[in-house]
């Protein structure tokens, strides 16, 4: 394709800045497949994938103006601020770099926005627990990482979803950082002192550690919904087969990294891309179940691999 | 001589101080007026620094009272004080130390002033000195930086000097120095200046005071002009039962094997006690410390220990101070008697409680903080700790700075007994007195041995001879 | 001296029986056995790694084990990617988690000893490394534990948590160490003055070397059992454990100038910094708060602690 | 005495120089004015910080919450000083008071400071999750356009690093209140017994660092437009390093202003310099450490050296 070959000359950096949980081990991977492939088939001349030690907006800032100095010609984002990068992201776009920014995205108008509507995935959240438990009840509420802008937006959905479910009353909220110990923990912790809970809405990475605290406690599972790691899902299937046990799991797919990637590639091209797009979320249902635990490595996250066709979709469909 | 008609700068009634059930201080008057040079005396804990603390304004009496002429502080009155354990800040350069007493050094330039004013003192009272305002104190050794200490006392200040307040100034200085310091309190004095001068050496005592005043056990005991004592009197009114002298010309002793040789010639032989000679920092305490780390491992320690050390910079090198003194005097013997890697404690407990006999730590309970010990009682502890262990050679870095004239002599004797009983001793001193009692003695100069004399040799001339030799020829 | 509060521990059990109280004051006492049950497993974790932290502190100023999170993760990586969710292997992940345990411990003090680098910066230099290696070893893919040990580090014996009773052992021998062993000594003496302690005979570098390895296989062990406890490792397991092994420690009574470790103190914080965040959690407190509660409390446990011992002295 | 010893600020430029000279080699567009700027902008606000902890080793103590403390001010210049600045400076004094307080208050009642720090950093980082929950807030006009000035000859970053060193070196070695208070870190004692009220030298240098947290956190809002509640949380760490890397000592009151910013400069240029070298992401973040050790590994020539001395 003609598009192919205005980009042969181009370099794409990934500047990424975080890799400690499995979520963004899969990212990198997809990453760094789609790149490899990439670059032996000619579409760039390099796709390199940069993570700094300290998941601060500091170092990646520093980062980003690395790449500046690199030579780079585009940098796709995955951003620990959504503003406190704007400052080096704005020095990219000055000095002539596409920047595309995804995930964690940033709100620098020069740069390209991969969205995931987190409030709407909150939202979503609350109404399938609307949908299954009909009569409402108590909901426990596990967080992220406190002060973090996707931490922020989902609890914003999920009090909106519970503000128009108004059977629902979110009875506790705990900060679980995404890891599955500090859920656990938490979840545990504030247990004892709450009543009967129906369900649990969470923001992906620490389903399992709750259904676990849960058993510990001697409760009754309640409804968790879940975030699409392997073991969590696992879980689900085992539940399932016990005793008919019934959720719903979503999250981003770490291959968003990709559709990044193919994103940038086609802004270098020349084409007119949208500075914001948006992609699903990645839902897996009882239905579904199965095919993601098939797909999904052992221990890793459900995952979902952008071609350059997939991008082009998106592209349009923003148009 | 001491116009007594003239006011006094400090006057002290019934002053005392009690630390808990301790009376350090119990009920002194004394009063100290220009011109007076206060020869301060006393047997280890007798409250010599608590009463040099109570002066300067360091600590408040329990009761009684401090009156200074001015009406005012310590400070103001121009009191000034050298205390027993140095007290100048490490990193700091000698000039810099100057300032954090003198706060009148102001704005920007004051180091040239600063520079300019140790110097100044610097060489008036230690004449040659050699020591550079602008080096850093951690870079000095420990008879510089007490040479530092002294200067920044007599410097000027802003406001001349009064009454300095010197605590066992001398105690790691040679004798070459001390004399130019006793030499220096005395034009002092007669200039109208006043000194408090706290020694266990009565030498020095006799040299410089013009009023003796004996403390025990925190009172007065006795306060004549110097001319009315005499040196056993003195002994006699400080109330410690001195052991025999006269054993000094003992036979010539027979010597074992030859235990001890160090690359750069120093030997010992079983039984043997082998002085150290020498100007303070010529690399005594560094060999000796070679030497010791030499024999001793820090990855492996053996049930007997083959040398222990005995340290006479008692806060860098010997003691550790959130301990009791029983832990304090244990800590070398711990793996005799251990049984699985623990401790024995019950003969923990009597080895602690023996040596407190043998060497009479002032205390009533060795489970006391060894911080409530006086500085000579401390310096005891750390004998204990090196005689109570088995190990055929001891290491004695001028282990007597701050021992009573008393204790001293029971140590001496201690020490000759071990030695009798064929355990060697390497000792270094900065008193000749001492090392002229030694079977053997190395003198250093510039880092190396100049001389290494025996029998007859060991005398002060021949030491002193060995110890500058080289200056004179160069 | 019979006063209980002059003791120093005594501070950070005082504040954990505040908070437990506090927490079980909102459902009126309902659910205690299930809120302390939760406090002695969770709090084990944070005390095993509190056991080793301490002795590091103990040896004085500048010393402290900042590779505490990594050696966790890394030791629990490779445990159980040995074990590979096969029953029968918890011995053999036991082993390699212990012995990426001594791997790290050697290694953060051959850094200190040979490279003579302050300890603060060397552990947290070889952290970052030993994080590489476990991002390496398998790409943060989280691999169950064997069920049987699962079982065992989630389930309880004579009604306390097994975890707590590993917990408690360890606090045991580590108590009897150093109050009776000739080793303790060493490592109190060394940390007051380690120039004194060498003078004194001391095998110095002996103590520290032993003091790393120990806190490190402290760390590998709290690792292993947490990612079984909590159905596999993961990158990130261990990042909490850095500022809370540090927290148990102060709080806990050990003086931070060396010399002087408190072993019931940290069991203490141990169950204080689990129940503190329980009880703010349950009184429904924002992150903010919950923050600021907590440092203020930190802060009143040490001034309280420091109060009574100068009343003392 | 040895040239090293003496002037414990050969090492630290040296290993910048070397550092310097490698990434040119590697990168030679960073050798020019504005790759300069780039690679050092971000260490402006770190120095400050390094500063900021300086201040605290240089009386003995050391600050764990050197890093919530700059994330906090960073909130507070982001909202209030951009929205009210009346209101938002007042906040900001009130905070290096607030440090002030603390240091008076660790020295009255005998505290560690390392556990006061601890706690406070709690706090810190609470007060900043109520200004901003969510990552936002912007800089203030006046300070964008100070951080991003464009001097004449040198770039910003590196104009800002001199004029760091300089102020802070007159204001700890050369000045007398400096000699003082490195004199409280040498020997607390004596510096009371010459009848310095300690208490009031330690909240000096308490309030000296939160002066400097203050700046160094307006000056990464400056650079970086906005603020979060984590934005700094790493400078505890760094700061600590700079300090050291710098030739400072934990402890005697042994501490080099002019070396921590030089050590500022070289943390931040060392993973700079190793993303030029394009490692695997794998080995990107244990990378990081190789060099940090690698870097302080030449203190080993200064101390044998020392030892000597
Ligand atoms: N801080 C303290 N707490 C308890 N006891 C103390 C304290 N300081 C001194 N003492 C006690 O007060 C007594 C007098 O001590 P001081 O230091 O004045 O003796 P000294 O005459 O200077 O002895 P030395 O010649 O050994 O220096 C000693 O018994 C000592 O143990
Ligand atoms: N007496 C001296 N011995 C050795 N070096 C000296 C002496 N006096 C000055 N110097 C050197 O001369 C240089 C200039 O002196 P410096 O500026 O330090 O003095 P100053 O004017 O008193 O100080 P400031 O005004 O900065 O407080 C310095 O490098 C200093 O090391
Ligand atoms: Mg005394
Ligand atoms: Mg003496």
């Amino acid at each position: 394709e003609s598009h192919m070959a205005e980009t042969s000359d181009k370099r794409i950096a990934l500047s990424n800045n975080y890799a400690g949980n499995s979520w963004r081990q899969a990212m990198l991977q997809t990453f760094e497949e789609t790149a490899e492939e990439a670059v032996a088939n000619g579409v760039v001349a390099a796709a390199d994938a940069y993570t700094t030690s300290e998941n601060q907006a500091t170092e990646q800032a520093a980062q980003i103006q690395n790449m500046i100095l690199q030579g780079y010609d585009a940098i796709v984002l995955n951003a620990a601020s959504p503003t406190a990068l704007n400052g080096a992201v704005k020095e990219a776009c000055d000095a002539g770099l596409t920047v595309v920014s995804f995930d964690g995205i940033v709100t620098e108008p020069c740069a390209w926005r991969i969205a995931v509507d987190f409030a709407a995935m909150g939202r979503e959240e609350v109404d399938y627990l609307a949908s299954r438990l009909p009569e409402g009840g108590n909901l426990l509420e596990i967080r992220g990482l406190a002060g973090v802008f996707v931490d922020d937006e989902i609890s914003k959905g999920i009090h909106a979803g519970v503000e128009e479910h108004d059977q629902f009353e979110i009875v506790g909220s705990v900060h679980g950082d995404w890891a599955q110990d500090v859920a656990q923990k938490a979840v545990a912790g504030i247990l004892p002192s709450l009543p009967e809970v129906v369900g649990v809405v969470t923001q992906g990475g620490d389903g399992y550690g709750a259904a676990q605290a849960f058993e510990a406690a001697g409760r009754d599972t309640p409804l968790i919904v879940l975030g699409n790691r392997q073991d969590e899902l696992q879980w689900w299937a085992e539940q399932r087969d016990e005793n008919g046990y019934e959720t719903l799991s979503l999250s981003i797919a770490p291959g968003v990294a990709s559709l990044a990637f193919w994103v940038a590639q086609q802004v270098l091209a020349g084409e007119d891309v949208p500075k914001d797009l948006t992609v699903p979320f990645l839902k897996i249902t009882q239905d579904t179940l199965d095919a993601a635990l098939e797909s999904t490595p052992e221990g890793s996250v459900a995952n979902v691999v952008y071609t350059l066709e997939d991008a082009q979709e998106v592209i349009a469909e923003a148009k | 001589m001491t116009d007594h008609e003239s006011a006094p700068i400090v006057a002290l009634t019934e002053a005392a101080k009690h630390f808990g059930p301790v009376r350090a201080l119990d009920g002194v008057s004394l009063s100290v007026a220009p011109g007076d040079c206060i020869g301060l005396v006393g047997h280890n804990g007798a409250g010599k620094s608590t009463l040099v603390n109570l002066v300067n304004g360091g600590l408040a009496p329990s009761s009684g009272e401090i009156r200074f002429d001015t009406g005012g502080t310590a400070l103001g009155a121009g009191v000034r004080s050298v205390f027993q354990e140095l007290s100048l800040c490490p990193n700091l350069t000698v000039a810099e130390n100057l300032r954090i007493s003198h706060s009148a050094l102001k704005g920007p330039g004051w180091r040239r002033p600063a520079r300019a004013e140790i110097r100044q003192s610097l060489d008036t009272v230690f004449p040659d000195h050699g020591i550079d305002p602008d080096a850093e104190v951690d870079t000095l050794s420990i008879a510089e930086r007490q040479m530092v200490e002294i200067a920044i006392g007599f410097a000027p200040r802003g406001t001349e000097a009064r009454l300095v307040i010197l605590d066992e100034p001398t105690s790691s200085l040679d004798a070459g120095i001390a004399e130019q310091l006793l030499a220096h309190v005395r034009r002092f004095c007669a200039g109208g200046g006043a000194v408090i001068f706290i020694s266990h050496m009565l030498g020095e005592i006799f040299d410089v005071a013009t009023r003796i005043v004996v403390l025990k056990d925190g009172k007065v005991v006795a306060e004549r002009p110097a001319d009315g004592f005499t040196r056993q009197g003195l002994v006699d009114a400080m109330g410690h039962v001195t052991a025999e002298e006269g054993e000094t010309s003992e036979t010539a002793r027979s010597f074992g094997a030859e235990i001890v040789r160090s690359p750069e010639g120093l030997s010992a032989r079983e039984g043997e006690v082998v002085g150290l000679s020498g100007l303070a920092g010529h690399g005594q305490a560094a060999a000796l410390a070679r030497l010791y780390l030499s024999r001793t491992s820090s990855w492996h320690a053996r049930k007997a220990p083959e040398v222990v050390f005995v340290a006479g910079d008692r806060t860098r090198d010997g003691i550790l101070p959130l301990w009791s003194i029983l832990r304090n005097v244990s800590i070398s013997i711990l793996q005799q008697g251990a049984r699985w890697g623990l401790v024995d404690r019950a003969a923990e407990e009597a080895t602690a409680a023996e040596w407190k006999k043998r060497i009479g730590i002032r205390t009533d309970d060795v489970t006391n903080p060894i911080l409530s010990l006086s500085g000579g009682n401390q310096q005891k502890v750390l004998f204990a700790r090196a005689l109570a262990s088995s190990a055929p050679v001891i290491i004695m870095d001028d282990p007597m700075r701050g021992v009573d004239v008393g204790t001293k002599q029971d140590v001496y004797a201690m020490i000759r007994a071990e030695a009798a009983r064929g355990r060697t001793f390497l000792w270094y001193s900065t008193e000749t007195e001492e090392v002229c009692q030694c079977d053997r003695v190395f003198v250093f100069r510039n880092h190396e041995i100049s001389a290494e004399l025996t029998g007859a040799d060991i005398t002060e001339e021949r030491i002193l001879e060995a110890s500058f030799e080289m200056q004179e020829a160069s | 001296m019979t006063n209980p509060f002059a003791k120093p521990w005594i501070w950070s059990w005082v504040a954990a029986a505040l908070a437990f109280a506090l927490t079980l004051g909102l459902t009126s006492g309902r659910g205690a056995g299930e809120l302390a049950y939760a406090a002695l497993s969770f709090g084990a974790f944070a005390a095993i790694v509190g056991l080793g932290q301490m002795l590091v502190i103990t040896l004085g100023p500048g010393n402290v084990d900042l590779s505490i999170p990594a050696t966790m993760t890394l030791s629990a990586t490779l445990a159980l990617k040995a074990m590979g969710s096969d029953e029968g292997t918890a011995l053999l992940g036991l082993v390699v988690a212990l012995g990426a345990g001594l791997g790290a411990g050697l290694a953060n003090y051959a850094l200190i000893f040979l490279l003579r680098l302050p300890p603060i910066i060397a552990t947290l230099a070889a952290s970052l490394v030993y994080q590489s290696f476990a991002i390496w070893s398998n790409r943060g893919l989280r691999i169950k534990p064997p069920e049987g040990l699962a079982d065992f580090a989630t389930g309880r014996f004579l009604g306390l948590p097994n975890v707590a009773w590993v917990g408690l052992a360890l606090a045991i021998v580590v108590w009897v160490v150093l109050e009776r062993s000739v080793w303790g000594r060493w490592l109190l003496a060394t940390g007051q003055q380690m120039r004194v302690a060498r003078l004194a005979g001391v095998p110095v570098e002996l103590v520290r070397a032993s003091t790393y390895v120990t806190v490190a296989v402290f760390a590998a062990l709290s690792g292993y059992l947490l990612a079984s406890f909590s159905g596999g490792a993961a990158l990130n397991m261990g990042t909490e454990y850095l500022l809370m092994s540090i927290a148990v420690v102060v709080i806990g009574g050990t003086s931070i100038a060396g010399g002087y470790s408190n072993v019931p103190g940290v069991w203490g914080a141990a169950l204080f910094m689990f129940l503190v965040v329980s009880m703010l959690n349950s009184y429904g407190a924002g992150a903010g708060v919950r923050n600021v509660l907590t440092g203020a409390i930190i802060i009143a446990i040490v001034i309280a602690a420091s109060t009574k011992k100068r009343g003392r002295a | 005495m040895s040239l090293l010893a003496r002037y414990r600020i050969i090492l630290p430029a040296v290993s910048l120089a070397v550092l310097l000279a490698a990434t040119f080699w590697m990168q030679p567009r960073a050798m020019s004015y504005f790759g300069l700027n780039l690679l050092f902008n971000l260490a402006v606000p770190i120095a400050l910080a390094t500063i900021a902890q300086m201040m605290i080793i240089m009386v003995n103590d050391i600050d764990l919450s050197v890093g919530a403390f700059v994330s906090l001010v960073a909130c507070i210049t982001a909202t209030f000083l951009n929205d009210a600045p009346v209101l938002g400076l007042a906040m900001l004094l009130a905070l290096i008071v607030t440090y002030a307080v603390m240091g008076a208050v660790i020295h009255a009642l005998d505290l560690p400071a390392i556990v006061v720090t601890l706690g406070m950093s709690f706090v810190w980082g609470g007060i900043a999750l109520f200004i901003l929950p969510s990552p936002g807030g912007s800089s203030p006009g006046w300070l964008r356009t100070l951080m991003t000035v464009k001097p004449p000859l040198a770039p910003m970053a590196v104009v800002a690093s001199v004029v760091i060193a300089v102020v802070t070196h007159f204001l700890v070695i050369r000045s007398g209140l400096g000699t003082v208070l490195r004199g409280v870190g040498g020997n607390a004692r004596s510096v009371q017994r010459a009848g310095w009220p300690v208490i009031r030298l330690k909240a000096l240098a308490y309030g000296l660092a939160g002066l400097f947290g203050v700046l160094a956190g307006m000056a990464l809002v400056g650079l970086t437009t906005s603020a979060d509640a984590n934005i700094a949380l790493r400078y505890t760490l760094l700061s600590i390093a700079g300090v050291i890397l710098g030739g400072g000592e934990f402890t005697g009151g042994k501490v080099s202003p002019t070396g921590a910013v030089i050590g500022a400069l070289t943390l931040t240029l060392a993973s700079s310099f190793l993303s030029f070298l394009r490692l695997s992401p794998d080995w990107q973040i244990g990378a990081q450490g190789a060099i940090l050790i690698l870097v302080l590994t030449a203190r080993l020539v200064f101390r044998q050296k020392r030892a000597e001395a």
